[in-house]
């Protein structure tokens, strides 16, 4: 791994010989990532690799991993609630409340971040101008998804952890996606992603979670194979 | 076909049962009355809601013609 | 960049999960009613299933009337977490930098506020239609406000250590029933005593004491079961 | 001829149309009747040797009980026209039903439990029609919840449509339980004072205030169905024209 | 390229239906004992919120077994086709080249052995805890099954219309409870009339009838709600 | 739209002036499509064009549309049952209980279709083999999807209709997914699908939801824009 270290100050978010494990079965290991201000990871590996399960790990809403996550040079626990201020979730799940409004839903979230950008505004960075009032229940699996993604142009947080942030997006809204990242990253902020697709982003930096399996593990065939019965840690 | 009481008092008092008679009516006309101007007054809302509606149209076609 | 002063974060989360929450139920208005009718419902069973006669009801109203409130709140808990839970929103109240602890008490206060509530103030019907005796009707009003109270907090807990699972409701039932079997006792005795002509006072303060422990203990409880459902 | 006629009744513009000069006569009728009616029974009916004057609620708790009940098969047989022959207006009816019926109920239950403490003594007895009135009242209370609950108008009209068949086919069933179940329990208090047994002078009063109800009944259906056109029309031409000459008049 | 016997596929759809039910029903093996604690728990409060003295039990017993029996199958209807809709299985159900009578038959069957037949099978023991009199336990016992049996098939037709709603659970009671009152009068009147020492064939009659009429019509009309709850 | 007309015989699937609408907003409408055996074609236009909606209305649980929907000549409400079992829908939600295994799930859908391969060989074409004991909860997000995938091998259906089949696969899984559909295509099935991403498959047929809607609504924002007040049926 090439790690960028443009300047000799503490990374924003550092992982430590990071593991994660499922059932007893260990995902990966020995994951060490450094964040600086302006960096954009991009966390590969198949179906099953473990990109959930880490990221929900960072997120802080897991806490069943092995090594240290360190935000602005703290180690995680102790930092929680700073951390907690500072980062911006979107998992799998939307967060959305199906029966209320765009604009409802976003208002508990910006009532917590503190932006001074409105809310029709940021749902008009979305393309959902014209939806504030519609109920979720009524959008598509991608305005949906799209209501969700609004949270970022809401948000003051400089970390984004963001969980496959292009499910049903359509194309436009790709590419718009991939300059918010871009705008993050100039901000100085940092974004860690998972995503089956290809970006394109200049400063993206990829980690492959395949590299970090134990090393019987990558002998056999690579794609969802269940290693069961070895490669527990004892 | 005759007026039942002697005086207007004592139609109130319904000897000692104006009160359960008196209440009985009242219940039963105050609902009566909701259900005949609860449909009227959601008329007149709607009617308001629509023509406000419209208006707001008519601004959106005029400007949309402009621009274009 | 970001202006989080402490104080104004506290009861900022506070009121913005308190609207949120009241805005929900007000959107599900059919909801609303829902322990309600159900308090009313299973309430009317019980001549059906017993006896129509004055006498026996009279002797079942106080007991009768406070178990099916009880069943009342216990079946409007499920719901308590579980859609926030469903659609991502309980992750995201974990993670943000806010006092949960204010954010359960928003949700516990909305839950009181559109089950408990509207169920103290029907019971006074029901007990007209078993035909409780007229020295019931305020004891039982009080009573049952400071009962309802409890259960919503004593049963955020169960919800939240349930929330993960399907089905929960059952499930939920079972484990926040035990507990709920004090507050019960003390709040039919304090409706059948005043029945009899006894003083309550102190069937209420013990009613006010439960209460008061559960303020302080049962949020805290129901965050920790929260995390720990959420954690898997 | 006649099916074209009963798919003319399926188009809710027609429908209004057609009944907007209605109104009027309904309203007039139906208020004259109720007001008569109502002065009769109070003022001039003679007072009942056994009750006094409490029976007079008689002239609004029985009509209303009759159109609480007749209200539930004009519901459920809309809702039925409306799944068999898949039109629009009926569902709107059936809505508009619900809620009236509702209320209906309600006046029955609360002027009955009224007129209860001067006779028996008490505001509530489980005797079996007041057990039965107090059923199809949770009957009503579910298909206005069932229908709010839905987000999509086609569904919770289809739905609440279902729902209000199946109650009609168990009214009866339930109907009959009650009774059967108040019989064996044979309560020892007083009986509603029997039919036969009501006074012609008492009874021209009662009957000119159950037909009263009825107009009411169909005035305030009507009301509300148009109500409901209007909301789901209101993107259509003719509603919108229809506005715009209000407004112009206005 | 298919074979599609039209007998094969309505039988085989029934048992494939059937067997999937049953292993979800056992995976979920807490959730198989909830109904019966909720009853066993409901049961018991009833002592301790009115009285624990035998006499007055023993009179309540028939009645608040009954009513508990009630409202513990209602409460485990929720989740009768709600999973399938959530998860899909639903649209997949309907769609599928089935008799979709039989389909939802198998459900209500799984749902009856896994709530309706455990209730039915405790019974006789809370109504020793209620002292309910010798005579009543054989009559108990047969009107429970019975009543259950109908109660499961009705109560399918609340839970398809409720399937697509967020916390139906409420709703679902209240739709589904004036439905029950019949059962409920019958079934508890058998016990009733068995402890006074009266013969139950007419009420045991009657609710058999109800269980037929159950078995046609009940199965179509949930087949008919579903249709509309999925289309929206 | 050009049309494939090989031969004069009927079409397998046909809409013809297919409308649908949503709350009385017209999604599209004035839709023709023929499918022949063979044919894949994949439903474009941005989120909320109203792809799901009309997969939905020709899989048959939809009822809300206007126009026709005609498999092998016969309108299809006529049709339900041959059509029921000669086609295969696999939607946004996969249709998979997560208490079962995948083994268990599928069992189900087998007992349908009456295929000849079997569950573990359907499985291990996924990609999953060494999962079917596993239950489903324990799964990742693109491996549920994989289980509903699965019924793809299983299936004899000529008809596959399939809602954004690429969500949340890896990109092996992807290309193994476009195969498998080529290979349909091949057998003289019929393919219709919808997807954000870009197919390499060579006989792919676009249709655009976005060319049939009405005139009005395109002067607008493609993205995203409501059109309200207009677009009625009168
Ligand atoms: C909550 C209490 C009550 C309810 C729900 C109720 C309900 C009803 C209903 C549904 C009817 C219509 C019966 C039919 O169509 O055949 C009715 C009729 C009647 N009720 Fe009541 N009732 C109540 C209390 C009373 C009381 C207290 C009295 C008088 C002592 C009374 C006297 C009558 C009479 C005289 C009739 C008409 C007689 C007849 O048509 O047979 N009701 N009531
Ligand atoms: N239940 C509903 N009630 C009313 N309108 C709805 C409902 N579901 C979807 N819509 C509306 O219908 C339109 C089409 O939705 P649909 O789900 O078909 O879009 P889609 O093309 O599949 O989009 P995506 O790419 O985001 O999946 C959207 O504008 C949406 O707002
Ligand atoms: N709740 C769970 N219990 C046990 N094991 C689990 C659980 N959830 C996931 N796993 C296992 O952990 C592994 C990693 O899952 P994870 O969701 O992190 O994968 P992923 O990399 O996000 O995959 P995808 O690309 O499909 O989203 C998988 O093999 C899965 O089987
Ligand atoms: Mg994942
Ligand atoms: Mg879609």
């Amino acid at each position: 791994m090439t790690e960028s270290v443009t300047e000799a100050a503490i990374p924003l978010l550092e992982l430590r010989n990071l593991g994660c494990e499922r059932d007893e079965r260990l995902l990966f290991s020995g994951l060490d990532v450094q964040l600086f201000p302006g960096d954009v990871v991009q966390i590969g590996g198949p179906n099953g690799a473990g990109k959930t399960t880490l990221l929900r790990a960072l997120a802080g809403i897991s806490t069943d991993f092995h090594g240290q996550i360190r935000y602005a040079g703290q180690a995680l626990p102790e930092a929680a609630w700073e951390f907690a201020g500072d980062s911006l979730y979107l998992g799998h799940l939307p967060g959305i409340k199906k029966a209320l409004t765009p604009a409802e839903n976003l208002e508990w979230y910006k009532a917590q971040s503190g932006a001074a950008i409105s809310i029709g505004d940021a749902l008009a960075a979305v393309g959902l101008y014209g939806y504030e009032d519609t109920p979720c229940y009524q959008l598509s699996a991608g305005q949906l998804r799209r209501v969700a993604l609004a949270r970022l142009h809401l948000s003051c947080a400089r970390i984004w952890i963001l969980d496959e942030p292009f499910t049903a997006i359509d194309k436009l809204g790709v590419s718009q996606l991939e300059a918010l990242i871009a705008q993050q990253s100039a901000k100085g902020g940092v974004v860690i992603l998972t995503s089956h697709q290809d970006l394109s982003l200049p400063q993206l930096r990829m980690v492959n979670l395949q590299d970090y399996q134990s090393a019987r593990d990558k002998t056999k065939i690579g794609l969802g194979s269940l290693s069961d019965g070895d490669a527990y840690h004892a | 076909m005759k007026f039942q009481f002697e005086s207007i008092a004592d139609f109130i008092a319904m000897n000692g049962h104006g009160p359960y008679v008196w209440a009985s009516y009242a219940i039963t006309f105050a609902v009566l009355i909701f259900l005949l101007v609860s449909p009227l007054l959601q008329k007149k809302a709607f009617v308001k809601q629509q023509i406000k509606q419209q208006k707001l149209a008519q601004a959106n076609n005029s400007a949309s013609e402009l621009t274009e | 960049m970001r202006d989080n002063s402490p104080a104004a974060s506290l009861l900022g989360g506070f009121i913005a999960s308190f609207r949120r929450d009241l805005l929900i139920a007000a959107r599900h208005k059919a909801e609303l009613t829902n322990p309600l009718v159900f308090f009313l419902i299973a309430v009317t069973l019980i001549p059906l299933g017993v006896s129509p006669e004055k006498t026996v009801l009279a002797l079942l109203a106080p007991g009768i009337v406070w178990v099916m409130a009880l069943l009342a709140t216990l079946l409007s808990l499920d719901g308590l977490f579980r859609s926030d839970y469903d659609d991502g929103s309980l992750e995201q109240m974990l993670i943000s930098p806010q006092s949960l602890y204010f954010t359960v008490m928003a949700k516990v206060l909305v839950h009181w506020l559109v089950s408990g509530l509207p169920v103290t103030l029907l019971a006074p019907v029901l007990g007209l239609m078993l035909s409780l005796p007229i020295e019931g009707y305020l004891p039982l009003l009080a009573s049952l406000a400071l009962g309802t109270a409890s259960m919503s907090l004593i049963g955020a807990v169960g919800a939240a250590l349930t929330v993960s699972l399907r089905k929960g409701g059952l499930l939920l039932s079972l484990i926040v029933m035990p507990l709920y079997i004090p507050v019960l006792i003390f709040g039919a005795s304090a409706v059948q005593t005043a029945v009899q002509g006894g003083a309550i006072g102190m069937q209420l303060a013990v009613l006010g004491a439960f209460l008061a422990l559960a303020i302080v203990l049962a949020p805290i409880a129901a965050l920790g079961a929260l995390r720990i459902s959420t954690n898997g | 001829m006649a099916w074209q006629w009963f798919h003319r009744l399926g188009s809710p513009r027609w429908f209004y149309e057609k009944t907007t000069p209605w109104l009027p006569w309904l309203a007039t009728l139906s208020i004259a009747l109720i007001v008569t009616a109502a002065v009769w029974g109070l003022a001039f009916a003679p007072a009942d040797f056994k009750q006094g004057n409490s029976y007079r609620i008689i002239y609004i708790h029985v009509p209303a009980a009759f159109l609480a009940l007749a209200g539930y098969y004009i519901m459920a047989i809309s809702g039925a026209v409306g799944l068999i022959w898949k039109m629009k207006l009926p569902f709107m009816v059936m809505k508009s039903a619900a809620p009236i019926g509702a209320l209906l109920t309600f006046v029955s239950l609360v002027t009955g439990s009224i007129w209860g403490k001067p006779t028996w003594g008490t505001w509530w007895e489980w005797d079996a029609r007041i057990t039965s009135m107090l059923i199809l009242f949770f009957l009503y209370l579910g298909m206005i919840a069932l229908q709010q609950a839905f987000q999509h108008r086609d569904t919770a009209d289809k739905a609440s449509a279902v729902l209000a068949l199946v109650g009609m086919v168990n009214i009866p069933i339930i109907y009959k339980s009650v009774d059967w179940w108040n019989t064996l329990h044979q309560p020892a208090t007083i009986k509603f004072t029997s039919k036969s047994s009501i006074d012609p002078s008492m009874l021209y009063p009662l009957l000119t205030m159950v037909i009263g109800f009825y107009v009411f009944y169909a005035l305030v259906l009507l009301l509300n169905t148009r109500v409901e056109i209007l909301r789901r029309e209101n993107r259509t031409q003719w509603v919108n024209d229809l506005i715009s000459t209000t407004n112009k008049r206005a």
